[in-house]
């Protein structure tokens, strides 16, 4: 399957890494607020799959991507590290994204040309076809990646964006991922049609919808995307279906708007645990290796939260800091 | 009389307009199933059905557009902004359409709307979660703005403010809702809409604020009772209209005044309390009027001890009071 | 052909009389303009068509409008006056969409079920949508239209509104006129795809291309919209393709622009000189009474030039009203 | 020294800076073909392409939201709002995202993105193409606001934005277009942000203002002279940052103020104004602080005289000098 789709052995295991290191980080971000050391965590889990999937398609050394807060596995395959991400769930001053001034998920690296991002959905969107328009201008060949979840795909910035960069075929993948609510509201009361991908055909791109639980399936389709913006035909729309599999947010109880039992259903199909499998059948991977893998990670988290608990805040008066260059 | 908490006095205003009055109708994200992030609308969903309580898709200009139209037919909307900060993707339906269509029809069509939005800081809310919003429309002719501090007064002036004809945006600071209780008569009741409210009387130096910063006063004030200085504490409620003539009373009754918000100085809506005061009664005064504000920075980050340092708390006021005092 | 599409004679008639009114109404504003007498006009010239075509497919007894700044024919055949636009046009206290304070082609008039308008585009659309849900809510059985033109419908609210209305399954009916440009910008630099009919595919309801400049295609497009609508079956897009025949407005210069050849190919194809000759042809109209319409339609124009130009100005104090109710 | 007129100095400054960097690029609605319809970017299209002058779809959102991309990105843009009246659509891209990316992502993302916008009334525009912009982003901390009133000022303060690595709005009265013409030098030079400009020396009365009411407050200066009324006036040209200090001395001048915009006169920024001199001034006064301004209606109408009753002008202004000098 996998090679099938141009994906070496080493790279879908890679690929099984960086999802499974992000499910590990987001489950311990759940457990430090618990316990009441980290005031909020949002979660990625149940879009590794996804996310891993789209950034082993992306150009790691040269694309950039406009990322939302769910986003903890891409950017950990952008070249994030966990202790970059403990640093800014513990806010403090040394982490990369804001130096702790902004909550855990707004990603933002020079580094890995990732962009700082806000809270209000979708402004993203608009940045990331301006980037691409400034490659554009100077003749460069990255594309850019931006993602967001299918509620905020109604926002007026999603489509004005779109328009944007249909009109001057701009290298820009628009990937939503749908994980069937927006907080509490449901897929059917949030995006009239429930197609999101359909929304493309008024932009006169492609638009896809691919099964999110499926790395493999959403690599192919943002390969074929990257491959058609890198050669300037435009962009394409990607809808990556799955499913949110913890509340919105470590302030959010779920329990009022969703059953227990839908949930239940939901993580049978849980990306990981999917392909998971298909390594172990696949005689890629085994039981061996995913026990050593995982003491790995584990000791990496705890490396990286202890670090980033001892590591120093800012000073009060950084408050005044980078207001104006 | 219950006791009854700030956000409590908002949901029970919510429901009892909507008992009062078919026309009221709630539409927000997440208001409904979920009675809304805050749990603002807790209840209402169950008691008046999808329709009148509408979890709308996630997009602000449409909340507020599709209000404006409403209300232009004849409804009573009720909108919410799901945080403050989020309200400015419908600016534009604020400013041109919510806040000119009275005017623009020459009086034919009105916009009997409410925007309620939560704002403020000191909840480990961040830059996004923690914003102070009044500025952006407190100079905008049309608008009017309501800013209770205490429950009794949400009670009184969301039911104003739903069974007014014009546009309202009411601002709830989120850091009161469930630390703010108060006794709040059963009865209905309304607190009319431009008036402010002496919080307390005191001879020595004139607070005149809004919001949180209203309780962080009263209890700089009474430590201050102990060190001899008495505070005389204006609470504006409604900042459009301005209640200009209980300002300029407050004003002169000490000579020295306090202005005070959490919305950064520079810009915010104290610099027009002060002209106010500047224009009517500049000879009145003992002391340069004073503003003691969240600083100008763009907004309050995550990190606690940075959060810590934009925030106002009782002893910075204490402080700006006592060197008034002192003048 | 009308007749197939459900129209009498009478009513085609009627149609015919109502498209040519805008226009020597129209034609009269710009000769005020270049005269110096009123500051401001902005044209209906080719639309009157989609204008007619539409109102006629809606019951201008109980259905609403929220029209744009084109939409002269729109708000005649809904019931407003050539006086009443006289007197927007001279900005006169009399004036019932504004009472002077707005420019012309800024309707409103509580009268006919048309909101007021601003100038800000497509602000307008949300608030149909707004009004439709209105009508939900008390269970009537209205039904509103709204427009603008192509190039506005490439902002956020539109979408939105589009979003909300098929989330609802609102009785909308959204009708774009696409006259090819947006001031100097041309569709297919404004519109991705140059499609907009197909947008409806991203909001779960139909969008249909119409001919423009042909009010008989139109009538029946919308009528099906209409239909479909008060049924309860939702909202449908309307896209219906003609030309703007004159500059933008009376500021505008459309030479540095288009060229003259192509503003004449279009005015061979001007709806309201196709639909005269098909009036013509069927022998439902002849020169003669082509004739005394037009005589009867000046004198219409003239007496209310006359009126407006003489009725009184606001007072000055009147600027501080209606600022709050 | 040519003589020129505000616009063209708008245009020039951008065809030099153009020619300069080439990161800098021009985007808005009718910016190419059409040069502007102003024609504040005429002839650009023709020398520098439509990739560097972009007309963009009808989206203020995304072409402020576009332009912040790009400046993220390292280029250089200049986006255009038709008119000021309509930006509104793009305040959360301007408020939550160029306004804080610097600030949110600790100093390491800049947004070196200048937005020009034509405002102001007096040209028949109406409600929705005369309005005055500029409290609404006053507040913001992380904007920068330049508002200058001659060519000499716009040509070396366009280019000193341009060059700016903050996200600046650049606010051009479109009745100064062609109204008012200038000596403009054909050298390079720049004007710093956030110094204001003393216009005219006086002893009586100080004005302080921005935009069109300087030429009419030098005007009436001129008229009051007659009278042996001495006029100072200071032309803030840039509110944010405000020069606090040219603000104070200009007051402590003659100890009679008198702040003039056409912007609403409650929340306009007259009152930071104000309440800057109030803080810091307050004994040097001789008379209260008065303000001048467009009144509280939502906007200027169409209509000719409710236009002129808006308006500031001339005499307006010369009676509020002559109060003030005769307090
Ligand atoms: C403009 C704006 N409005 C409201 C919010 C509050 N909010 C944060 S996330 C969210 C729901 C997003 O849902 P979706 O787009 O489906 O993404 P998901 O969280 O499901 O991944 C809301 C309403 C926001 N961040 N920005
Ligand atoms: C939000 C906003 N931005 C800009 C303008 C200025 N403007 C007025 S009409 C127009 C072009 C509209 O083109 P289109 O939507 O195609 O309608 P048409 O005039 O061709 O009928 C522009 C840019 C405006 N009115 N509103
Ligand atoms: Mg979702
Ligand atoms: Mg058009």
């Amino acid at each position: 399957m996998h090679r099938q789709r141009g994906l070496t052995d080493e790279q879908v295991v890679e690929m099984y890494r960086y999802m499974l290191l992000a499910r590990k980080l987001d489950e311990r971000l759940w457990l430090l607020n618990r316990a009441g050391k980290i005031p909020f965590t949002i979660s990625c889990q149940g879009q590794e799959g996804i996310q891993v999937g789209a950034a082993f398609a992306l150009d790691r050394e040269k694309d950039w991507i406009c990322p939302y807060y769910r986003d903890l596995a891409l950017v950990l395959a952008f070249g994030q590290t966990v202790r970059d991400n403990m640093l800014a769930a513990f806010a403090k001053a040394e982490d990369p994204n804001s130096g702790g001034r902004q909550m855990p998920g707004h990603y933002g690296d020079t580094r890995y040309r990732i962009l700082s991002g806000s809270s209000p959905v979708t402004t993203q969107v608009l940045h990331a076809v301006g980037i691409a328009y400034a490659g554009k201008l100077e003749q460069k060949d990255f594309v850019v990646l931006t993602s967001c979840g299918e509620g905020s795909s109604n926002q007026g910035d999603w489509h004005e964006a779109c328009n944007f960069a249909g009109v001057h075929q701009l290298p820009v993948v628009f990937m939503v991922e749908n994980n069937q609510y927006a907080i509490s509201v449901p897929l059917e009361k949030q995006v009239a049609g429930e197609n999101i991908a359909a929304r493309a055909n008024g932009y006169g791109f492609p638009g896809i919808q691919v099964d999110g639980n499926d790395p493999l399936a959403v690599y192919q389709a943002v390969k074929e995307a990257v491959d058609r913006a890198r050669s300037g035909n435009g962009p394409t729309l990607i809808e990556a279906i799955t499913y949110r599999l913890l509340p919105h947010s470590s302030d959010d109880d779920d329990r009022s708007y969703r059953s227990n039992e839908e949930v239940e259903m939901a993580k049978k199909k849980d990306g990981l645990l999917v392909f998971r499998n298909y390594l172990l059948e696949n005689k890629l991977w085994t039981e061996q290796q995913d026990q050593e893998l995982l003491a790995q990670i584990m000791e990496e988290i705890n490396e990286a939260t202890a670090y980033a608990e001892a590591a120093p805040h800012p000073n009060p008066t950084d408050l005044y800091k980078h207001v104006y260059v | 009389m219950p006791m009854m908490s700030y956000i409590d006095a908002v949901t029970t205003a919510l429901r009892e307009e909507m008992e009062r009055d078919e026309r009221v109708f709630i539409l927000g994200e997440d208001v409904g199933k979920r009675g809304g992030v805050f749990r603002a609308t807790a209840g209402l969903y169950e008691q008046f059905g999808e329709a009148r309580v509408l979890d709308t898709p996630l997009t602000e200009s449409a909340i507020v557009g599709v209000a404006i139209g409403a209300a232009a037919y004849g409804m009573r909307p009720v909108a919410e902004i799901q945080f403050a900060d989020f309200i400015f993707p419908a600016t534009n339906q604020i400013i041109s359409e919510a806040a000119k269509l009275y005017y623009r029809s020459n009086g034919t069509w009105k916009c009997p709307l409410v925007i309620r939005a939560p704002y403020g800081g000191g909840v480990h809310g961040a830059l996004y979660h923690s914003q102070s919003v009044e500025k952006i429309f407190a100079g905008v002719p049309g608008l009017q703005i309501v800013m209770p501090s205490t429950p009794y007064d949400v009670k009184g002036l969301l039911k104003s403010a739903i069974r007014s004809d014009n546009p309202i945006l009411f601002f709830e600071h989120k850091r009161c809702y469930r630390l703010i209780k108060d006794e709040v008569p059963q009865e209905d009741y309304t607190i009319p809409i431009g008036k402010a409210d002496l919080k307390r009387e005191g001879s020595d130096v004139t607070v005149i604020t809004y919001g949180l910063p209203v309780h962080l006063t009263l209890e700089a004030a009474k430590d201050l009772e102990k060190e001899g200085i008495s505070t005389h504490v204006l609470d504006l409620r409604t900042l459009v209209p301005l209640d200009r003539e209980a300002v300029v009373e407050a004003a002169v009754k000490t000579g020295k005044v306090l202005v005070i918000h959490e919305d950064n100085k520079t810009g915010g809506f104290g610099g027009e309390v002060v002209a106010t005061i500047a224009e009517e009664a500049l000879f009145d005064l003992d002391a340069p009027i004073q503003r003691l504000c969240g600083p100008d920075v763009p907004a309050m980050p995550y990190n606690p001890i940075l959060e810590k340092e934009f925030m106002l708390n009782k002893d910075k006021i204490a402080n700006a009071i006592r060197e008034l005092a002192e003048f």
